[in-house]
Order: C-alpha cells, then structure tokens, then sequence
C-alpha cells in the first residue's frame, strides 16, 4: 500500500515535489485551483483534486478545505510547498491535530522563524551579529522615530511573511512614509507591524541549506549565493558562491549551528546571511522546501525531499552524525524564467503558449511548467521554470547556460530569456561580482538589444518583408496605396 | 528598389532588385554592407524559415492597426522600427487616435482586483490610491487621475479582469 | 576567427556535434537534404546549407558536393558524424587531399578497419580469440562449403559496410541459400562479398570506448554493453555491464590495447567484443563517433568531441600518458527511441509531430530531433532519440528511466515508448540478465498490454463515449441509428 | 443504460445512468467493479482532460470509418475494442468491402523504390522479388502474388511514394 501525499500547491514547486515523491513510490495527490486544471502538475500527479474557486483564499489558503480532504482520501502526509501555508505554525498544527504529518519543521519551529525582529534578537543573544534593524512600525509617524541610525535608502520590511511580498525600498523619509502608509493598508501588516533594515547595495545575499534533526544532527550544504535579485525575486543563483572563503564559510556554518540549537530547530531550513567584505550579518531563516534546492540535489547527489520526509516521521538523518559538511565538487547555477516583457518594464507577460521547445543537453536541467498549448495566467506568481547548469570550472557552467538558453524558444508570451542571455554575458557577473543591488548598479539595460551586425539583420528582413509585400501588390496590379503592407505573417517562428 | 527604415533610432538605406523573390540567395545592400536573404520552406502562404547569411533566425513582425512596421524581434531581440522612404516616395503614416476619456481609468494588464478603497459618490483627491489592481507578484496601486467624485465603479474585490477592463470613472 | 566546422549529416547525431563544436567555440555549418530543411539540426547550426535533391546519392554521400561546399565556405575541419561518408577511406583521402581536416581516423586506419575479415585475421595474429567466420560468400552456392563447422541460425553480414545494414540471421542452409541470393542483388555486397558468423543467442555484446594517439597513449573508457537490439539496431544500452567482471575487464583492456598497437590505430573508436561465459571473442571495430558517446561522457565528465578534434588536428592526447583507464563512478543507461509502432510489427510510423512534451529531471539525458510540427519522413532511420539515465547504484538508473519515460509525450506518430516501458520492468533485465537474443528469450511481447484494472479503464472510457453521444443524439431527437457514433474527439490528448 | 464491450477478448458490461455527462464525479458499474469518471476542461466541443478516480488519463479512440470503436489508447498502451450491446438491443457492425484488385500491388507504408527487378511486359513466377521498397532502414522485398506478365510499374527506382501507392500490375 503506498503512502499518500496530498500537494495542496502549484507551479514548478509542485512539479519538483511530485517528480521526487514519485520517484519515492509516494502517491502523489494534488490540490489545484480551477485555473490551474490544466497546469501540468495536474498532468504528472498521481490523482488530483479541485478547489471550488481559484481566489487564493479558497483555494491553495484554504486550510479547511485542505485538512478535509487529506481526512476524505487518508493522506499520511501533506507537502505545502513554499510559500502559501508552508510557513504558517497554525496549519502544521492543524496538521498535527488531524494526525497528518506536515512536510516541514513543526508549529513550534515555524513560530520562532516567523517573527523576524525576534529571531534576529535570538541570534544577537547567541553571539550573531545581525543585519541591523529597527522597532516595530505601526504607523507613519514611526518612521521618524525608527529611520534614526538608518541611511538611506533602506529597506521596508513586513515583520511576518514571506517570497519578497510587500519588501519595498524607500530612498528618503517622505518616500518611507508614503510607502509605510500603504503597506499598513493590508490587514496582516497592520496586524503584525512592519520595520525598517538597512539597505547595504555592495554586499552579498548567501542562504546557508540545511537539515537538522532532533538529536542536533546537521547537514550543511555548500552555501548558495542569491545576491541577484528582481523586485526581490531570486534571477540568478550559484553555489558555491565566488565571494566566500574557506575561513567565512567555517564561520557561517559555525553560527548557523549555534543558532539552529539554540531554537532547537528540526527540520530542511536556509540559514539566510548579508555578507560584506569580512563581515557576516544573520539575517532570517527560510523553513520551507525551495526553487533552489535543486542546486543542493546536485551537490548531495540524492533526492532531498526524502531526507524532508525522513524527518516528518520524526527520524533521525541515518547518514549524519554530529554534523556533516557536504564539499561541493561543482559550480552549479540556476536561473529564473519569468513570464515577464523585459522590453515593457518586465510587466507580467500572460496568454496561452503557442511553441514550446527546448534541447537539453548533458550537466543541465530545466524545470517548467510550460507546454504546447500551457496558459500563463494573471492569477499568480510570473516564475514559470528554472534552469540549472553545473560544471567543475564556474566559467564552463556560466557558458553551458549561455548555450542552453539558446536552445530554448517559447512563442504565445514574453520571457526574460533576453534579458538572462544579456546578464550571464555581463563581466562583472562572469567574474563573481555578484552583488545585491547588481542590476541597477552593473548591469546595462539598454544593452538588452542591438549589436549593429544585428539591427542590420533585422533591417533586411524589414525591406525584403516591404519589397515581397510589393511585388504582390504590383502582381495583382494594385500599385496605388498599400493597404495592409506586410508580407510575412505576424508571427513568424521556424520552430 | 530602396527602402529607408528607422531602426533603433539608426537611418538604414536598403536596397533590394526589383526581380527578388528571396527563392534563391539574395543580396540586399544595407548602406556599406551587404546580406544575402533567403527563404526556405514555405507551407501555402506562410514563409516556415528564412535565413540571412545562411543562418536561420527567429523572426516576429509588431505591425500597426494599418500593418506597418512598428518593431522587429530578431532571435528573441526587439528592434524599434519605421518606414521612412520607398524609392523616393516619402511614406507619412497617420497616427490612430486613442480613444481615452480622461476621468475614466482602465487596467494596463489583465490582474485581480486586491483592495477597493472608495465607493461610488465618494469624493475622491488627485493622485488617491482608489484602488490595488494585482498582476502577478505586482500590486500596482491605481490613483485617481483627478480630483472629483467617483461615478462608477466596474470592479469589486476579488474580481478577475483582462486588460483595459474599466476600473472606475471620476466626475 | 572561429574554426569552421563542416556537418555533412543529420538526426540524432547531428545534433550532438553541432551542440559539442558550439560549446568549444567552433562554427556550426550543416549540410542537409531537402526532406530535413526543417529538422533541429538546421534550426540549431550556426549556418546551414541544403543538397539539390533527397536521394542519398546527390545528398549525404555525395563526397564531391561535400568537399566543394567545404572548400567555398574554407572550412578548416568535416565532422562526418556516423554512418553514410564516417567510415569512407576513400573520403577521408580526400579530405586529406583538399586540407581539410577529417574528424576521425585517417584512410590508412578506416581501410583496416573496414574488411571485417582481415580485421579478424590480424586479431588472431596477436592472440586474440575472433568470433567464428567464414570464408567469403560471391554466391548461393557458396553457402554449402562455407556453413561446414557452423550450426544454424548462423548469422550473415556484408563483408563491408556498418549500421546493422544488410546483416541477416539464417535458420537453415535453404533459407541462407535465399538470404545470400537477396543479399547479392545489392551491388556493393556483389563486390565486396559476404561472409557467415556464429549467432551466440545467450552472449553479450560488449564494447570498449577508447582513444588512441599517435605515440600509443590510450584513453580506455568503461566498458558498453549493447546485447538488446532489434533488428541488429541497438536498443538498450548500460555501462559498466553487470556480465563483465574485473578480471574480464583487464584482458578486453589487454586484448584490445595489442589489437590497437598491431594495426597502429589513431583516433575515437570501439572495440566490439561477443562475451560469453568467461570467452572474449573479438568481433570488429567501429571507428566512428557514435550514438552512445554520451554514455561516455558521463564517464569522463567532459566532452568527448573535444579529444576527437585534437588528435584530427594531429596532436597528442595531453591528459594521457600511456594507457589510463576511466573508472565508471556511476551505472549509465541509454535507451533508443524509435518512430516505430510497437502494436503493429514495429512497421516505422511517419507523419508530424502534433504534440511533443517531456518533462525534463535531473541525472537525466533526452536528445531528439522532435519538436511540436516537426516531421518525421520515411526517408530515413527511424531512431529520433535517445534517453540517458544514470545513479551509483544500478537499479535506481533503471528506475529513473522507467519514471522518465512516463514523462514523455508524443502525438502524431506512433514509437515504442510502450515498447521501451515494459522492457525496463523485464526481470530479467533488472537482475543484469541481457542477452544477444534477448527480446526472444527473455521478452513477452503479449506482455505490452492490459492489466486488469487498465483494460477496466478502458472499457469505462469506451462505455462513457457511446453514453454522451447517445444523449447527445437524443437530445437532438434522433434516436434511430447512429451515423457517426463517439463523442470525444478522435485524438483526444490533456497534453 | 447498459453497454457490452469486447476488450482484448473479454467480455465487460458496463453500465451507467441514463442521466449521466459526467461533469460532475459520476459512476460507472463494471462488472463486479466500480469507476468514478469526470470530465475536467472542455474547449467547445473538445474536451481537454478526464479523470478516472481522479486520474488524468491520456486517451485515443481509433473508430472505423463509421465511427465505431475499433480500439482505444488509454495511457498509450492499445486495446483492441468492438460493441457488442447497447441496452437490450444487438449491435451488428458491417464489415467495409476492401477494394484490392488481385494482380495489382501497393505499398502497405511510405518509403522508397530502392531496386526494380522487372520491366513491363517481363514475365514473373509467383513470388519472384519484383523490387525492394525500402522505409527507413528496413528493405521489404515485394513480391508477385502470382505468375503472369507485369502489365504496368507504378513506381522508378529513387521514387519516394505514399503508403498504398501502386506499384506494379500483373496479368
């Protein structure tokens, strides 16, 4: 009798968690929204079941309708994904109350992680310095009192929540007023207060992965740099990371572990740190399951979500006495596809996909969502895949990308596949200055088009389409006024 | 035959003979260079792969109401673009007139409707946030235009809606 | 000034020297017949150039377009893939001639190689045990003096040539009589003649990857076992063999090595032994670039291509000193998609691609030359893909395979995916039993269907059908006799 | 209602409410088995994705020329399938007449003339090799079905044909 899993999630996370519990021989029993009935997670589950509604709140947040039917099919386990209800103490309790078991650390671990000013204390009391950060806000006219010792810009934050939702940067204390008032529109904000944190442009964004188990057993991955970011989305990701040494790195896995005892925390986490010159400032804690834990299949060589599952049953790691260090023997790296324009303000790109193709090559994965006739909707997130490359000479990774991207065409939306093309062949990237505020301060985005060699290409093709349009026009003898000039048809893809 | 295009800001001169069919390899002089175009398979009137120089590349014509040439995409980059000449008949291309009433505000993209904070007869202040239209990750908050009292309102909370889906109108 | 590289050839292979040459920074330039103007490998080349006609003759082994179009584009190198013009002393000699350089072994090493018979000769020269042939066969009536010392079904082969083409399996004298006859018709087999070999059903056949230089250095990679063919077309493929011990390793090692040294081999090529009980007969040498390369580089971890064009370039192997041997870290599979209709004969299956899907993960390899739209002609070969899977432990491999292959769609044309399913939950082949004649002895084709509880499936889906249609007729009040029965659509795929 | 099927040999009787589209979880009686079946998306007249007990199954029907079910692809594994019964009511299937003249051969899939053995006007015995039409990398050897003259060839060497194109006549 295989043991059941309910996935009340979507997108690639979904993809990623079916594809490894299958290989597990878990049944894979998937929740999904009206709108995502479609969606290939739907395609790839074992069984799957549809919210009544696609508004968040009755679909992938609707812990009721979750618990009720993991009782109805006897799931043993629920996997929330990221994001979601994957950080909320009050469903792993439920959970728990329901004798399901919740993939993921417990109520009791989620709680510590959730309040971020807390946390920070917490690692400051063990000895961590931490990213500075200011009281509690619960009005614009805090921010007098909190921006002190602050300069700007720096960063607004919700004390509670997660994935870059509601991050702002304000560059002077009207804009922090303004922004503060507007954040404190949303119910949770206003409920759970928000704060400021420095902004520090020059430093690096490094997430330390691990696993720890009840008897302080610990896993540690090679760290991962996510210092690239887009409206605080992770674009560009590596490990490990060109700007932390031997000695740093010693460090940063010396105060993880001090702190992760200290809360006692059990379970798959990033330890998050912002890392300037020899400084290492402790920032948060991510406990859920990632895009980016791919990088870290890699580097383990083995399927990561057992080891999740392993400590859901409430195991010990069988493999990990005290604490082990896995070294990595590659430069891996991940990229974001998002369904964005990058030639309209990387506005959300959405409608149904018309060609989907892409050549995969040996050392590369890519994980989509996309297909022949997939519909990129409105309703959620713009991250549609992530491609991954790893080679044993960064450089070699950082080309095997380049190349791949080229392999990759999708027709019926917009994607960054340009802008990424452009950024994996910026210098200050291919020689490991990957810094946090990275695209305002090394990246060219004029420079997303036109070698001349190129706009002399796309001149001909315009004259031959005018020049074939005539000779049409001309044959049908009809040389006055061009109607609808235009020979070839709008969209036009060889592939 | 002579074409002038504006590309990317950049005047380009093309010439083309008149007999070309792009069947058979054919050059096209571009001011000081020059490039050979030509077509490939073609399914009844769609043109499947054309090469320039014998590569193939990825092409994708953004054309006007009327079908002229506003950009190119190129292997995935957008070219801006207009005709300025055909042989020595200038070409002048009349703008369509946007039909936007002012006070009445749509959405750019298609989104869900967050948070409404006015309902209508409330009087509203240039520049208030009315609304949080959310696309994606995005919540993009919708100001008012001007100043006045909302008309009508063609959202609630919780609404899914396309692009340029009337949002509310100011009077 | 990138180097210039000049790809006379098509499909799978195509693609995997065009991916190869990009990533080490050469130009791509492809020549393809008309009947492939829309295959990957035009759309993935840096340029491409199309023969006049389709037929073999004006189009791949046409040596003298070949070499024209390489002196017109001044390419500095041909990579003649496998196959048609890969194994032509006499193309190679004009290669030569015209200072281009061939990508693989000189005329001098491709005329050893090619005359099966010498080649076998030369092997029992240096002690090496041959595989039992015959003298040569110019017709029928040869056949009674040349089966002396055989016992039926033996097998018959082209004394030239390569591909599995022309290769024939006799039960009996009278229908070896008629095989030869057919065989004959065909010009070059006229020629060249024919010869008999022992058919070992319960053997395997093993081949060894190597690197040869021009001072003796030899690059040995782990061994390949291919004993499952169909229709002398290999089919499943795994490296290292579970049948090869480590001390039969170390003498095909040896064996090989003296066979190499004898015949002064330089360049990429396989050594193909018959391996039975603890007797390692020598069979032949394939020295072209093959399908199964990519077994190999996952040995190496890097690309093979690369070492081919240095010793084309007549250098030495820089990273080999005398022999060294590659030790296999990991169990790698690769298994032959094939555009063949598995309910019916295996009869090749053309038509276009309507829906083409793989959902791609890690440790996992899918090369093909399909694309939603792309064509699938009778012109050629039906092999359109190839699948890699690899793990430390062997049946995780397998089991990678098996759950990769749930992930692949394709519509439009019938292959034997089905087929490849089954074959990968064979018994026999999961504990390592895989034999020459395997699909005989060991495979139940009846097995490609029917689980009880699928053909349940079926029937409901069936019965659901005929149901909507007769509302549907009946609510158009016509309840008569049914026209044109069904209510779902013919084809009918979520994908 | 009731239906009877012949599924790869055996005998199913399935049986459903009359009632049922199965847009919402409906029922179906198997035998001593049961099976829940739900439509999911429908596009116009097709629909996009069903589910038997929960499970999305990718499916084919292959129908004769009248439409009915000669088998179906159910997760691309092939069930050979006919009607037995509908209801109380018998269900006779006419058998198509197929139209092959004796003496004239087709090809039975698409491929290439590789060698032609006769001319027209030559004489054949039965089962001499007339030519090899060789599909991808298999030759098959046509054959004559019977003795007589080859009154026509519908084919050259080179020729790429079509599957049931003629090649050759006897008389």
């Amino acid at each position: 009798m295989k043991e059941k899993v309910l996935i009340p999630t979507r997108g690639v996370i979904a993809l990623d968690i079916i594809n490894s519990l299958n290989s597990m021989g878990m049944e894979t029993l998937l929740m999904h929204s009206p709108e995502d009935a479609l969606s290939l997670p739907v395609k790839l589950a074992d069984r799957s079941f549809k919210f009544y509604s696609s508004r968040l709140e009755d679909s992938y947040l609707d812990s009721e309708a979750i618990l009720e039917k993991a009782r109805e099919v006897h799931a043993d386990y629920i996997h929330p994904g990221y994001g979601f209800l994957a950080e909320s103490p009050e469903f792993a309790r439920l959970c728990r109350e329901n004798n399901i078991r919740f993939i993921g650390p417990d109520a009791r671990v989620l709680a510590q992680v959730e309040d971020k000013i807390k946390l920070r204390q917490t690692a400051a009391a063990v000895g961590l310095p931490v990213l500075k950060f200011s009281e509690l806000i619960h009005s614009p006219l805090d921010c007098e009192s909190c921006d002190e010792g602050f300069t700007y810009p720096l960063i607004i934050k919700p004390l509670k929540g997660s994935g870059g939702r509601g991050i702002r940067v304000a560059d002077y204390r009207r804009d922090a007023q303004e922004q503060v008032a507007n954040l404190l529109k949303r119910e949770e904000n206003a409920r759970n207060g928000i704060f400021f944190e420095e902004f520090r442009p020059y430093a690096h964004h490094i997430e330390i992965p691990f696993f720890r188990d009840a008897k302080d057993n610990i896993l540690f991955l090679p760290e991962i740099e996510s210092s690239i970011q887009r409206r605080f989305q992770k674009i560009f990701q590596e490990s490990p990371s060109p700007n932390v040494d031997e000695t740093l790195r010693t460090s940063l896995y010396e105060r993880s572990q001090a702190l992760l005892k200290k809360i006692d925390y059990v379970g798959l986490g990033y330890v998050e740190f912002i890392v300037e010159n020899n400084e290492c400032l402790f920032s948060e804690i991510n406990p859920t399951f990632q895009i980016n834990t791919l990088i870290s299949e890699v580097h383990l060589l083995s399927n990561f979500l057992k080891k999740q599952v392993v400590i859901a049953r409430g195991e010990l790691l069988h493999d990990v006495h005290g604490v082990r260090i896995v070294k990595p023997k590659h430069t891996v790296l991940l990229v974001s596809l998002m369904a964005e324009d990058p030639y309209n303000h990387f506005l959300p790109s959405t409608g149904q996909i018309s060609h989907f193709f892409h050549y995969s090559t040996i050392r590369n994965v890519f994980k989509t969502t996309l297909y022949t006739g997939a519909r990129v909707t409105p309703m959620y997130d713009p991250f549609i895949g992530k491609i991954l490359t790893y080679a044993v000479e960064r450089p070699n990774a950082i080309n095997d990308m380049r190349i791949f991207l080229d392999n990759i065409i999708i027709r019926g939306i917009r994607t960054n596949l340009v802008f990424l093309k452009h950024l994996l062949e910026n210098a200050d990237l291919r020689s490991g200055g990957t810094i946090i505020d990275f695209l305002h301060l090394k990246f060219d985005f004029s420079k997303l088009k036109n070698t001349e060699e190129q706009s002399l290409v796309a001149a001909a093709l315009l004259a031959a389409d005018f020049h074939l349009d005539n000779r049409k026009k001309n044959y049908k003898g009809k040389l006055e006024k061009m109607k609808q000039p235009g020979f070839f048809k709008r969209i036009f893809s060889p592939y | 035959m002579k074409y002038k295009f504006l590309v990317d800001k950049k005047v380009v001169e093309a010439e083309i003979a008149n007999s070309a069919t792009f069947h058979s390899p054919t050059e096209i002089k571009l001011d000081k260079n020059k490039l050979e175009i030509l077509i490939g398979e073609v399914q009844g009137e769609e043109v499947l792969s054309l090469f320039v120089d014998n590569k193939l590349h990825q092409v994708e014509f953004v054309r006007d109401e009327n079908g002229y040439p506003q950009g190119i995409y190129v292997d995935e980059e957008f070219y801006s673009a207009s005709l300025l000449k055909i042989d020595s008949l200038f070409y002048y291309k009349e703008k369509p007139v946007s039909a936007s009433k002012s006070g009445s505000v749509r959405s750019f993209i298609p989104g869900y409707i967050k948070k409404i904070y006015f309902r209508p007869q409330d009087k509203v202040e240039e520049n208030d946030i009315v609304l949080i239209h959310e696309a994606m990750k995005m919540e993009n908050e919708i100001r008012a235009p001007k100043s006045g009292v909302i008309k009508s309102m063609g959202v609630q909370e919780g609404d899914n809606i396309l692009a340029s889906h009337l949002l509310f109108e100011i009077e």
